[in-house]
């Protein structure tokens, strides 16, 4: 800040944590603290534009890369988590009733990467396999590559007819539901409630906030606000708020977990 | 009696205001019958009533009827068209050719071979006076021809299709002596087989080709019924 | 009879009106046409230069995949072709019939209102489009070819068809209206047949125009993102390899290249680099397939009136009946964009029925989904009447510039280049806009880059239209007009542009409603999802919120089922909002189209 | 001598087929010059030289001077049109109103009060004969006027510009008796101050009005330049 003058706070990034601090920016307003918030780019744009300083404050559903750190020498990121988001591998309930509700790491690939093209191969009904996968860059799709391949790199996709790719929560899970046989990543908080749809364990783990927490769940991802160096100011008092408790009781209706949740 | 189109009290309004008539006349078969008046008599107007092709906005009302059928105002149709042909006093060239245009109506209307219709096509450019003209340039545009050679290939077009009565609107306005007398020779044959209803502002044409005269005076005040013997 | 006149002749030295504005104006929208071209060609080319692209790869290879450094192209390019050929196939036929039965057919009454619900059907902003595909297209894919989701090619052509129906639609009726009556008196009164009348006399006169309306429809098929986006699959590398694999090929998923461009990897790929470079090169990629096609739709359009016609019409025994089935097939034609209208404001309705309260339009958003969605509607109103009062001299100028002055050569050329800008994936534009505005002259987030990222979305459908209007003009206006001493620059002013006038304003509503709901090109340059006052306070470092930006943000990721409603029925209000903006600039039109020209 | 226009060896042509011409003429000061020929000799192709308003594809060769300055082809401009204005055979009406179309060129060439140019446009359609059937609807459309009103109108127009030389391609070809008379009137009265060329298939007409005839033959064989004293 150059001092003096009110000046807005600026927040872009991650449309998964857009809305929550959106929320909170509505909240603060009350206190005179003027922030907006915009979506362009999803968490890349948001550390990229946090890099070159056009705004204050990064939403990232995915930590900062070492290649983002090494493409921004004099940007000091620091990362504060407000939350956890669990990603499930989901499956329609026809094929969990049939049988899949565990998946190994093996499986998964074996599914993602188009080897595994009926569901009978793993337990399963005899029906087709269809694989919903989501856009590169978003935080769901690189969880899932890390938990298939670690830091290794993700092949080609599948030259498989029954496979597309999705984007958006809201669509992955409107087209899981409709696509008999359908696999795909998505945040397991859009699909509590759902009753055609089913979120399977993976090695035998369940999604839950305990194996989130403890870090036994292999797929979780933690949602951050990023600063250039330690918050202050405006900025601090932003993040104080998304940590407190009525901060962190704006997650729960978007579907996720919160720090006390996971045990933080 | 034998009439192929009668009129009774026609009457065209832009919504209240008359603009022409009441008028009343019949058409009797062979016969060729003048319509005067002045310009902006409605002459035009009535013509195009007569074949159910008022422009929007006009409404016509009394009785029409073309070979004893009646004729409701928005009721006619392309069997109506064919049966009375009406050539418009502006002459409308389409796109394409010259021969394109004279074959125009034939092409839809008339089954036949690509021979009968080009030869019924040259016979009816030759009575409108046009086929010397033309008939070393048939390909080329029809837009390129002068305001009288257009005037000549509405009228040859519409000739062509043989029409139990023909309503032509001023058909020799644009032409030279000789080219009208052509024209006028080609009407005055018709006699005796088709009806014609001519509309023209020159007495003395009227004087030579027609039977009887219908008088159109303009605004409201319209003669009920004048008609004059001529011929 | 006394001839008391002033004596003075007319000065021409000191013309009253002379009007020479005329020709900066119309040259600034040819500039305005360059500029976006060579802006978003400079865009592309400097990215392609900042990595080595392997060209003969690009075209030939159908991989695509990043991580392992294999960038092929082909599969997107088979996509596109694909996509926008079951498009047209479908919407020019269907759109070119229901144009005629508006045009032709029903009293003008029915007529008008119809004209305008068709109007209203391209101000859906098309993520409505696209969920509705999502509802309703898919399945009906899944369940006729067998295949599990629907995800696929021939969904993407579908949904594209419906999307550029109303567009050419309404494009094609002002060419169809422009026809002078008398054209039209004259066939009929040789006995003709209405279908007979409209073949020969109406359809080659309107010829120019509607074949405007075809290019605009296959601009939008080819730039259009979103939409297609949720339809498509967008699975890379798939191509077939025999004619079954083709066939199957239609109802399995795939990729187009605007899709790929309009995804997120521009964003991921960096500024530079390989992966850049590839993203760029397929953005050139397309513009020159856009160019191809508009090339190749425009061919033949040289045999106008001289050339014999190659098939004559032929006399049936079946005139009447053929006259009554094919008048029937016409009205059918309406009944499709007729249902469609119905239905998908049904959906809209009842899923967006927020919007029939009136504390939603005038209260401002309360966080992410509460509230109303005041300021977004403020927002949307300002951008779409900044972008309308830039883009309508521009591309009414343009076009004029087009229709008048280029030489048959020139004006196929600069034809193209106008459907190019107009084809551009809009995201293209957003970040070629935010490198010149934001990054280059160092604005920040503002509605004036905003409005300006838009231009370019608009500026074709204005300039088209008209220009087909213009080539449409009888010449013996012209010579009317110039005979009585005007200048051209007064001809232009007095004559070419009343009469065109009404052409330009359908273009420019059509282009308005496009870019009413319009999302990619603000979310990098313009809007912000919340916390910006409700007016700008500034020009370049003042965001604003829109209501395309919001409906996009709330339908991707928010679980809430608050966040959805929200959703809905902001795009209601964006509908009902274009509704009256269009209204009224229909009814202007109505009253010039009143006063058709005649010889 | 005062030539208004002159034209030597004045020929239009389509390519390399001669469409009108060789002919040369020219028209002094405050006479009326009559210009006949049969249907498609290039009469209005004439007039259009003149004034450098040829249809595209057309070109004109031969030597043409307007008050003395040489108009080379293509070059014609505003200037030219407004000393020499054309009043074409087709009349034409723009949008907008019967007073718009009458005002419509005054309003690009004279500056004057509003006062004045209704005035002017009055009297021009009083000359024209049409000023008692249109007083009234002023502010109609100026599509509902008959053929024969258009004509008028067209005529009126040109008048009030009062230009230096009036080229009427057929001024009174749609118009009934008394009409033309008025319009006869109007232009009889502009002898001695306007220079008149006035195309006109009615040799009478051209032996009322005229002091001299160009004749015009129509293909190639066009008379070098044949001129009948009248009047
Ligand atoms: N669509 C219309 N709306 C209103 N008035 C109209 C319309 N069409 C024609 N009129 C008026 O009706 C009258 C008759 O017009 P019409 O064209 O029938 O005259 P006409 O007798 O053919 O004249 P002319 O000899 O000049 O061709 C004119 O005064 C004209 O202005
Ligand atoms: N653009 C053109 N291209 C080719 N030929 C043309 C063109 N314009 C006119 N002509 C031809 O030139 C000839 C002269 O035409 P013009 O219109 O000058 O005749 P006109 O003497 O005015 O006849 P009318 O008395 O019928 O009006 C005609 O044979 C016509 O077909
Ligand atoms: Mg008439
Ligand atoms: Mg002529």
């Amino acid at each position: 800040d150059t001092g003096g003058g009110k000046k807005t706070l600026q927040a872009s990034g991650s449309t998964t944590v857009a809305p929550v601090a959106a929320d909170a920016a509505e909240a603060l307003k009350a206190e005179g603290l003027d922030i907006t918030v915009a979506t362009q780019g999803g968490s890349a744009g948001g550390i990229s534009q946090l890099a070159a300083g056009q705004i204050e404050v990064a939403l990232s559903s995915k930590p900062v890369s070492d290649e983002d750190r090494a493409a921004s020498p004099k940007t000091d990121f620091v990362e504060t988590q407000i939350g956890s988001d669990a990603v499930g591998v989901i499956v329609t309930k026809e094929v969990a009733d049939a049988g899949v509700t565990d998946l190994s790491k093996d499986e998964v690939r074996g599914l993602f990467e188009g080897e595994i093209t009926n569901w009978s191969k793993v337990g399963g009904p005899d029906m087709e396999v269809f694989v919903y996968d989501k856009e590169p860059g978003r935080g769901t799709r690189e969880v899932l590559d890390k938990f298939v391949y670690g830091d290794g790199k993700p092949p080609a996709p599948p030259n498989s007819p029954n496979f597309a790719i999705v984007g958006g929560n809201l669509e992955t899970r409107n087209k899981l539901e409709s696509t008999p046989g359908a696999v795909g990543p998505l945040s397991t908080g859009f699909v509590d409630g759902r009753d055609k749809l089913a979120v399977v364990t993976l090695e035998g783990i369940a999604p839950s906030a305990e194996n989130v927490a403890n870090g036994t769940y292999p797929m979780s991802r933690p949602l951050y606000v990023i600063t250039d160096g330690k918050p202050k100011g405006d900025t601090k008092k932003f993040i104080d708020y998304l940590l407190s408790d009525e901060g962190q009781a704006l997650l729960a209706p978007h579907g996720y977990l919160t720090l006390e949740q996971i045990g933080l | 009696m034998d009439h192929v189109i009668s009129a009774r009290d026609l009457r065209v309004r832009d919504r209240a205001k008359t603009l022409v008539g009441p008028v009343t006349f019949s058409l009797e078969h062979g016969s060729t019958t003048g319509l005067c008046g002045p310009s902006g008599a409605g002459k035009s107007t009535v013509l195009r009533a007569l074949v159910d092709l008022l422009p929007a906005g006009l409404t016509r009302d009394g009785e029409l009827e073309v070979q004893g059928r009646p004729i409701a105002p928005g009721k006619g149709d392309a069997d109506l068209r064919t049966k009375v042909v009406l050539v418009p006093q502006t002459p409308v060239v389409f796109g394409g050719s010259i021969l394109d245009n004279a074959l125009f109506g034939l092409r839809h209307l008339l089954r036949a071979s690509r021979e009968v219709m080009l030869e019924r096509a040259e016979q009816a450019l030759l009575e409108a006076g046009l086929w010397q003209e033309v008939k070393d340039r048939l390909g080329e545009s029809a837009q390129t021809l002068s305001a009288g050679q257009r005037q000549r290939l509405c009228l040859g077009r519409a000739l062509a299709l043989e029409p139990a009565a023909l309503l032509l609107d001023e058909p020799t306005s644009a032409l030279d002596e000789r080219s009208r007398d052509t024209v006028e020779e080609s009407v005055a044959a018709l006699r005796g087989r088709r009806t014609v209803l001519l509309v023209s502002h020159d007495p003395a044409q009227v004087e030579r080709l027609c039977d009887r005269t219908v008088l159109l005076r303009p605004p409201a005040a319209v003669e009920p019924l004048a008609v004059a013997a001529a011929s | 009879m006394t001839r008391v006149r002033p004596p003075a002749a007319p000065d021409v030295l000191k013309r009253p009106r002379p009007s020479r504005w005329v020709w900066p104006w119309m040259l600034a929208g040819a500039v305005s046409l360059g500029a976006v071209l060579l802006a978003l060609l400079g865009y592309l080319g400097s990215g392609v230069a900042g990595g080595e692209v392997a060209w003969g790869e690009l075209l030939t290879e159908s991989m695509w995949n990043p991580s392992g450094g294999v960038f092929g192209g082909l599969a997107m390019i088979y996509g596109s072709a694909v996509v926008c050929l079951i498009a047209l196939v479908l919407a020019v036929p269907v759109s070119w019939a229901a144009a005629v039965a508006v045009s032709e057919y029903l009293p003008p009454r029915v007529a008008g209102i119809l004209r305008t619900s068709v109007e209203l059907l391209a101000a859906v902003p098309s993520i409505v489009y696209g969920l509705i595909g999502i509802m309703v297209v898919r399945p009906l894919i899944a369940g006729a070819a067998g295949v599990p989701g629907g995800d696929s090619l021939l969904a993407a052509g579908l949904v594209l068809a419906v999307m550029i129906m109303p567009t050419m639609v309404a494009v094609s009726v002002d060419a169809l209206a422009a026809v002078p009556g008398r054209y039209r008196e004259a066939a009929y009164a040789m006995g003709l047949t209405r279908r007979e009348v409209v073949r020969s006399a109406v359809l080659p006169l309107a010829r120019s125009g509607m074949r405007a309306a075809v290019l605009l429809g296959l601009a939008r098929a080819l730039g259009e993102a979103i939409a297609v986006f949720l339809v498509v699959g967008r699975a890379d590398g798939r191509l077939p390899g025999s004619f079954g694999e083709l066939l199957d090929s239609l109802v399995r998923p795939g990729q187009t290249l605007t899709t790929k461009l309009a995804g997120p990897e521009p964003v991921l790929a960096g500024t530079s680099g390989p992966w850049f470079a590839a993203v760029c090169a397929l953005g050139l990629v397309l513009l020159a397939l856009v160019a191809l096609a508009t090339v190749w739709g425009n061919r033949g359009g040289g045999r106008k009136a001289t050339g014999g016609r190659s098939r004559h019409p032929q006399a049936g025994r079946m005139r009447v009946p053929l006259d009554r089935a094919v008048g029937g097939l016409r009205i059918a034609a309406l009944l499709l964009p007729g249902a469609l209208l119905v239905g998908m404001l049904g959906i809209l309705a009842v899923r967006g029925s927020s919007a029939f309260t009136p504390s939603f339009w005038v209260t401002p958003a309360t966080g992410a989904a509460g509230g109303g969605v005041s300021d977004q509607i403020l927002g949307t109103l300002l951008l779409v009447v900044t972008t309308g009062l830039i883009s309508l001299p521009l591309g009414f100028g343009a076009g004029i510039l087009l229709g008048l002055y280029a030489k048959a050569r020139t004006a196929k050329v600069l034809q193209t280049l106008t459907v190019v800008v107009g084809g551009t994936p809009t995201i293209l534009l957003g970040l070629a806009g935010f490198v010149i505005f934001c990054t280059l002259m160092g604005w920040g987030r503002s509605w004036l880059a905003g409005a300006l990222v838009l231009v370019p979305v608009v500026v074709p459908m204005v300039a088209l239209p008209t220009c087909g209007r213009v080539r449409s003009m009888p010449p013996e206006t012209t010579e009317a007009a110039l005979a009585l001493g005007l200048s051209r620059a007064q001809y232009v002013r007095s004559v070419v542009v009343p009469y065109t006038w009404p052409a330009t304003l359908t273009g420019l509503l059509l282009g308005l409603a496009r870019a009413a709901g319009e999302t990619a090109p603000l979310l990098f340059t313009a809007t912000v999802f919340f916390g910006a006052p409700a007016l700008p306070d500034g020009v370049v470092e003042a965001p604003v919120q829109a209501l395309p930006t919001h409906i996009f943000t709330l339908s991707q990721d928010s679980g809430d089922p608050q966040a959805v409603a929200q959703a809905w029925g902001s795009a209601m209000v964006l509908v009902l909002i274009t509704a009256v903006l269009l209204s009224a600039a229909v009814a202007l039109r109505n009253r010039f189209e009143g006063e058709r020209w005649t010889t």
